[in-house]
């Protein structure tokens, strides 16, 4: 009695104003001067759609959205005002014409041409018919694991994924490049003032960044039963150690885990999911072929009990590929994303004029 | 139908809290009603979880409660200590993060 | 029973949803960022208790419950903390409450203060 | 009007495109441009998902057959709209534009910290994140003479 | 051709999976030049895995031959379900290319990046230049949109940085960078949205599959919209002339390794996918698509060869002459495609590979020069040839071919295309390429002038002729030029191969 009826009608609802909540967002980032309050409203963002992608059946890339939106997005952000402060000019309405109108025309032509798109939801359009229809009805017998998203991305669509972890280990070298090097202030902790010693947030962070960490690894071996993967979890884990740095100080996080071992990790992750690829290659498959990750002698040594039931024995390769691939994942992003948040809060004005003059 | 009611109520409660962070005034106000809108934000997919009946994505409710939390510190440093990288002083009488 | 258990998880929800609306209300009302701040918090940990412990009776024993119950830890967690720390932040950057006898010291007689003492 | 209703979210999310663009094009703010630069990313995002949705189903991740879960969830379908459509039991939405997307929020979040960090150096060089100052800096630097060795 | 014949041979159980390992051969070496100790073992890490991915490369263009199209299907999974590598003529042109250039520039890279860049940074720039270069092989050798469109930033992001830090030498390398990522994200994401659309109408994502399935579409107006903003975003990233802004700057600015392999292989990396695009996934009757090559493609194309080419006259820094000029040549190369005959399809292809191999000598050559002195503009390096000798020769070979004077392989690719254009029936496209080549010779007369008729200025310090590891791959470079311009057959091949390629021939 609690389910309802008629639940079509009720996500149809939920779309419709979260999406009017997200056109007020939108419309408030865009005439907002102050960029501190155009990043707030920008996390408020992604987190209406982060709801949004669950209503929408897309939980995965919800999970994604919240973790890189709220989290990694807005503090990345936040670093970078801090380095440029500053608040934007007041624009001068002429040079908003041509921007206006450029746009104006781009979204009419889009809005016509998105009137030959099928209607929302229909299960009949191609988009829905075609491919997307054959992983729903072979992911079962295919791969094996219930998660259809992780299938497609680790599996059916693995070398996209090996891209997905090559431009985050690109963007961690860019950063680096950027913001890595050169000399960091001693970063020593504030002056004291009144009620400025946080007992209550080292605490709390004290308590919180294991379990957050905890989660992460949930999350990363959870993949392939429910919505989550590499990516987000290594998203989390790096949240947990960016929460240590905030906490206790950069120079502490930095002591345990140093720059260049954060992007010696970041290209090792991708060396082992290349490596996956290499091995299945090596037992007589194609690159990423896992049913050939193991050679068949071995497989056949294998008992299927040890995926829960002898159904699943075939998968074997496939969950150990997967398993194995996201690791990677999970590697690159958490080093990357520390690397990208070392080059930010590593950083002060001071040393940007030093920077400068040398 | 009392968690489509809840739905419902949850929405309008952030439709006020956008409200707040559009208006502001101080960036405080923006933090406060961008803090809470995350607490929404994580009843309410929980709540979307249990209508759908997807209890399972529950997980992102749980990932979104942990990371408001680090962001909400993050924006405290930035208005604090106009620094991320700093450590947060400790009471008298313990040395670490002092470093 | 099921059904039984089910609605009275439904009331608590609603229950909890009606205390945040309230406490949007408030943030939306008040004057100034501490009243707001003290609106937000309360109704956030109470409406959040509320709404989860809703679901847990919706759940039943499960994984889920147990994932609820991680919410709700979280949430009693963070929430005050935070509110603590924006407050904090907030009072540090010398804006003062609109309303209450406050009398905000000068930052000369702040440093004055012994640490460790709650402010006035 | 029909039409509105039935493509409200195509709309939707070309006007958010449409936001997200002009911020890039009209804003002389660095860091201002990164934020309208993410929202044009993040809406393209938006646009596949609504693309994949298919109407009464649930996230794709499979629920065992003839579990109680899986029986739920059938109950949800409209049983005439099943029917007409030929679906049997629960109804999974399309997995591959969620796939797609997953990869290209990855690209978004990699292009912003790329860019903002850019943007740092800009700020450090120049002294200024506003492209107006950055040219007339930048106009200077082209008629002095290059420096030698 | 027996000489040749030993080139492609590679054992059969590499030629197997040469598709696959022409990528990863890079994006592995780039991991490891991260991890790399030093400097030194990250240069001879990225040179090795270069020459690597230009074997397999190699080896592909022999298969290609061979068989028409190689295929390689990843995760067992065929297409559309799966990703499939499908490697034809064409693309295996377009990698050859581009890791011959990789090679080249990396060997360079030993001693200009001691130069232009502090040296504890030289382990990310090589494994940066190496992710570009594997994200540029994937994208002309991928038989999926999407995946074309990860491989399109991988290659995209790592280089934006990159850009970047030249910064070193000059600070307007930050802006330009910042400009190049903005367009370049919004090219990538418009193509993303054209991608959008097509998938809506096909359900596809594999390209061979996507074509089967628009060949009935073409009325529809999402197809239509689909076009618009592939081309769009694709031309952008092509700088495809009025969406060009953000190039002159990307190149000038860079540090050399970076400008040499971009000015020979990113625009037309993306160019290539335009063209695949355009020729190959759309239907080619449409009458959308026809009328876009004649009343925008090739109106565009030949408006860039004339304006970027007087631009280029007036501009005085030499970096950005030469930036403005790969404006043009890219108008030059479009003028071949929209010709859509096999004979324009050639010619463009010969002037592709030309061009690259021409503007690769003349960064080269710049690049050299610039190593003792860190100058800008053109009357800094005026007279510079009595110091420079070697380097300002390799300069006059590439300022040569650009101008397309004869026994140079500039000539050959200038002369091709305006024979096409004439055989197509397109007499203003002949003429067209005819004034655009007049006024190249003008900014080349202006660069060959200031090097070696005009005195050095008063009181400039004497340059320093670059070192051999400079000056080798320089060289080899130069030498292409010319021999090429003498026996053209290899290269005929190759842009034939191409041209069949495109026009569905097997």
């Amino acid at each position: 009695m609690i389910t309802l009826p008629a639940s079509i009608n009720a996500s149809l609802m939920l779309d419709i104003v979260l999406l009017v909540m997200l056109l007020v967002v939108a419309g408030a980032i865009v005439r907002t001067r102050s960029l501190l309050a155009a990043i707030i409203l920008f996390s408020i963002y992604s987190l209406i759609s982060a709801v949004w992608l669950v209503v929408m059946d897309a939980p995965d890339v919800a999970f994604t959205e919240a973790v890189v939106g709220a989290g990694i997005s807005t503090i990345v952000l936040l670093g970078a005002i801090l380095l440029t402060r500053g608040e934007t000019e007041k624009p001068d309405w002429r040079k908003l014409i041509a921007p206006a109108l450029i746009c104006a025309s781009v979204g009419g032509l889009l809005i016509y041409a998105a009137m030959g798109l099928p209607e929302l939801g229909d299960p009949a359009s191609p988009a829905n018919a075609h491919v997307g229809r054959a992983y729903l009805q072979r992911t079962a017998s295919d791969i094996g694991v219930p998660n259809m998203v992780t299938a497609v991305l680790a599996s059916y669509r693995g070398l996209d994924t090996l891209g997905e972890t090559a431009v985050i280990f690109a963007a961690g070298i860019g950063v680096a490049l950027m913001l890595g090097f050169g000399p960091r202030s001693s970063l020593a902790p504030p002056p004291a003032q009144l009620g400025d010693h946080h007992v209550t947030l080292r605490v709390a962070a004290k308590m919180l960044i294991p379990l957050i960490a905890l989660f992460a690894l949930y999350v990363q071996f959870h993949g392939d039963l429910g919505a989550g993967g590499g990516f987000q979890a290594g998203v989390i884990m790096s949240v947990a150690i960016i929460l240590h740095a905030l906490v206790f100080g950069l120079r502490e996080t930095m002591a345990a885990i140093p720059p260049r071992v954060a992007r010696s990790i970041a290209s090792l992750g991708v060396l082992i999911y290349a490596g996956v690829g290499i091995v299945c290659m090596i037992n007589g498959g194609a690159f990423l072929d896992y049913d050939y990750l193991f050679p068949p002698e071995i497989e056949a040594q294998i008992p299927g009990w040890i995926l829960g039931d002898d159904a699943h024995a075939p998968h074997w390769g496939q969950h150990a590929g997967i398993l194995g691939i996201e690791i990677g994942v999970l590697l690159t992003v958490t080093a990357t994303m520390v690397t990208v948040f070392y080059g930010f809060a590593g950083r002060t004005v001071d040393d940007a004029r030093r920077e400068a003059r040398r | 139908m009392l968690l489509l009611a809840g739905t419902a109520g949850l929405l309008v409660a952030m439709a006020m809290m956008i409200a707040r962070a559009v208006m502001g005034p101080t960036h405080y106000d923006r933090i406060l009603a961008v803090n809470s809108f995350g607490t929404k934000t994580v009843l309410l997919l929980a709540v979307i979880g249990f209508m759908f009946g997807r209890p399972a994505f529950l997980d992102i409710a749980i990932v979104y409660a942990l990371i408001n939390f680090t962001a909400t510190i993050a924006l405290m440093k930035f208005f604090r200590y106009r620094a991320l990288g700093q450590p947060l002083g400790a009471p008298p009488g313990e040395e670490g993060g002092n470093g | 029973m099921a059904d039984l258990l089910a609605s009275i998880g439904g009331g608590f929800v609603l229950i909890g949803v009606a205390l945040s609306v309230l406490g949007a209300f408030g943030i939306l009302k008040f004057p100034d960022v501490y009243t707001r701040i003290h609106a937000a918090s309360i109704t956030d940990t109470a409406g959040a208790s509320l709404v989860l412990l809703g679901l847990c009776l919706i759940a039943g024993i499960s994984l889920v419950t147990l994932k609820l119950v991680f919410i709700w830890m979280f949430v009693m967690l963070t929430t005050p903390v935070a509110a603590n720390a924006l407050a904090n932040a907030a009072f540090g950057s010398g804006h003062k409450p609109r309303i209450g006898a406050f009398h905000i010291m000068r930052s000369d007689e702040r440093r004055q203060t012994p640490r460790g003492t709650d402010a006035p | 009007m029909n039409f509105l209703a039935t493509h409200f979210n195509y709309i939707v999310v070309v006007i958010l495109l449409m936001a997200g663009l002009f911020l890039v094009f009209s804003s002389g703010n660095l860091i201002k441009r990164m934020i309208g630069l993410a929202m044009f990313q993040t809406s393209a995002g938006l646009f596949y998902i609504s693309l994949g949705k298919v109407s009464g189903g649930t996230a794709a991740i499979a629920v065992e057959r003839g579990s109680a879960e899986a029986q739920a969830l059938a109950a949800q379908v409209d049983p005439a709209y099943a029917a007409q459509r030929g679906f049997e039991g629960v109804i999974y939405s399309n997995p591959l534009p969620h796939a797609l997307i997953l990869t290209a929020i990855v690209v978004g979040v990699a292009t912003l910290a790329v860019g903002l960090a850019i943007a740092v150096r800009i700020r450090e060089a120049f002294g200024s994140v506003e492209t107006s100052d950055i040219e007339v800096l930048s106009r200077v630097e082209a008629t002095q003479p290059g420096p030698q060795a | 051709m027996i000489a040749l014949e030993v080139l492609y041979a590679a054992p059969p159980v590499l030629t197997l999976h040469a598709p696959i390992l022409l990528v990863i051969s890079p994006l592995i070496a780039a991991c490891a030049a991260a991890l790399a100790p030093s400097a030194r073992v990250s240069w001879m890490i990225s040179v090795t895995g270069s020459i690597f991915a230009a074997w397999m490369a190699l080896a592909l263009v022999g298969e290609a031959a061979r068989h028409g199209t190689v295929t390689y299907i990843f995760g067992g999974f065929a297409p559309p379900l799966g990703i499939a590598f499908h490697i034809d003529g064409l693309g295996a042109m377009m990698a050859l290319l581009i890791s011959g250039a990789g090679v080249m520039a990396a060997i360079y890279s030993g001693h200009s990046l001691k130069v232009e860049v502090r040296a504890e940074k030289h382990t990310l720039v090589q494994a940066g230049f190496l992710l570009c270069q594997a994200g540029l092989l994937g994208l002309v050798s991928t038989g999926d949109a999407f995946n074309a469109f990860v491989f399109l930033e991988v290659s995209s992001i790592g280089t934006y940085a990159l850009v970047a830090i030249g910064e070193s030498r000059d600070r307007r390398a930050l802006p330009a960078a910042f400009n190049y990522l903005i367009m370049g994200t919004i090219g990538a994401t418009f193509y993303l949205i054209g991608l959008g659309f097509l998938y809506a109408a096909t359900g596809t994502l594999n390209m061979a599959d996507m074509a089967g399935r628009l060949a009935t579409l073409s009325d529809s107006t999402v197809v239509q919209a689909g076009f618009a903003f592939i081309v769009v975003g694709l031309g952008i990233k092509a700088a495809m002339f009025p969406l060009h802004g953000w190039l002159p700057g990307a190149y000038a600015y860079a540090p050399s390794l970076i400008s040499i392999f971009l000015a020979a292989t990113a625009t037309k990396a993306s160019l290539y996918l335009m063209a695949r695009f355009i020729f190959d996934v759309f239907p080619d009757g449409a009458s959308f698509e026809q009328g876009f090559i004649a009343w925008v493609l090739a109106p565009l194309a030949a408006t860039a060869a004339i304006v970027c080419s007087i631009q280029a006259i007036f501009e005085k820094e030499v970096r950005r002459m030469l930036a403005f000029s790969s404006v043009a040549q890219v108008g030059f190369i479009l003028l071949g495609l929209s010709l859509a005959t096999s004979a324009g399809f050639s010619g463009a292809m010969l002037y592709l590979l030309a061009h690259a191999l021409l503007k690769m000598t003349l960064f080269m050559a710049i690049g050299a020069l610039a190593l003792s002195s860190r100058y800008r503009k053109l009357d800094d390096i005026a007279g510079i040839a009595r110091d420079a000798p070697w380097s300002a020769a390799a300069l006059a070979v590439g300022a040569a071919s650009l101008a397309g004077a004869p026994l140079t392989v500039g000539f050959l690719a200038k002369w091709r295309l305006i024979e096409a254009a004439l055989q197509g029936g397109q007499v203003w496209i002949a003429v067209v390429l005819t004034i655009a080549s007049l006024l190249t010779l003008l900014y080349v007369g202006r660069i060959i002038e200031a090097v070696f008729f005009r005195p050095a200025p008063a009181g400039a310090p004497r340059a320093k002729e670059a070192p051999f590891g400079v000056l080798a791959p320089l060289f080899v470079i130069a030498g292409l030029c010319i021999w090429f311009g003498i026996d053209a057959s290899l290269l005929e091949q190759l842009a034939n191969g191409a041209a069949r390629a495109l026009m569905g021939a097997p």
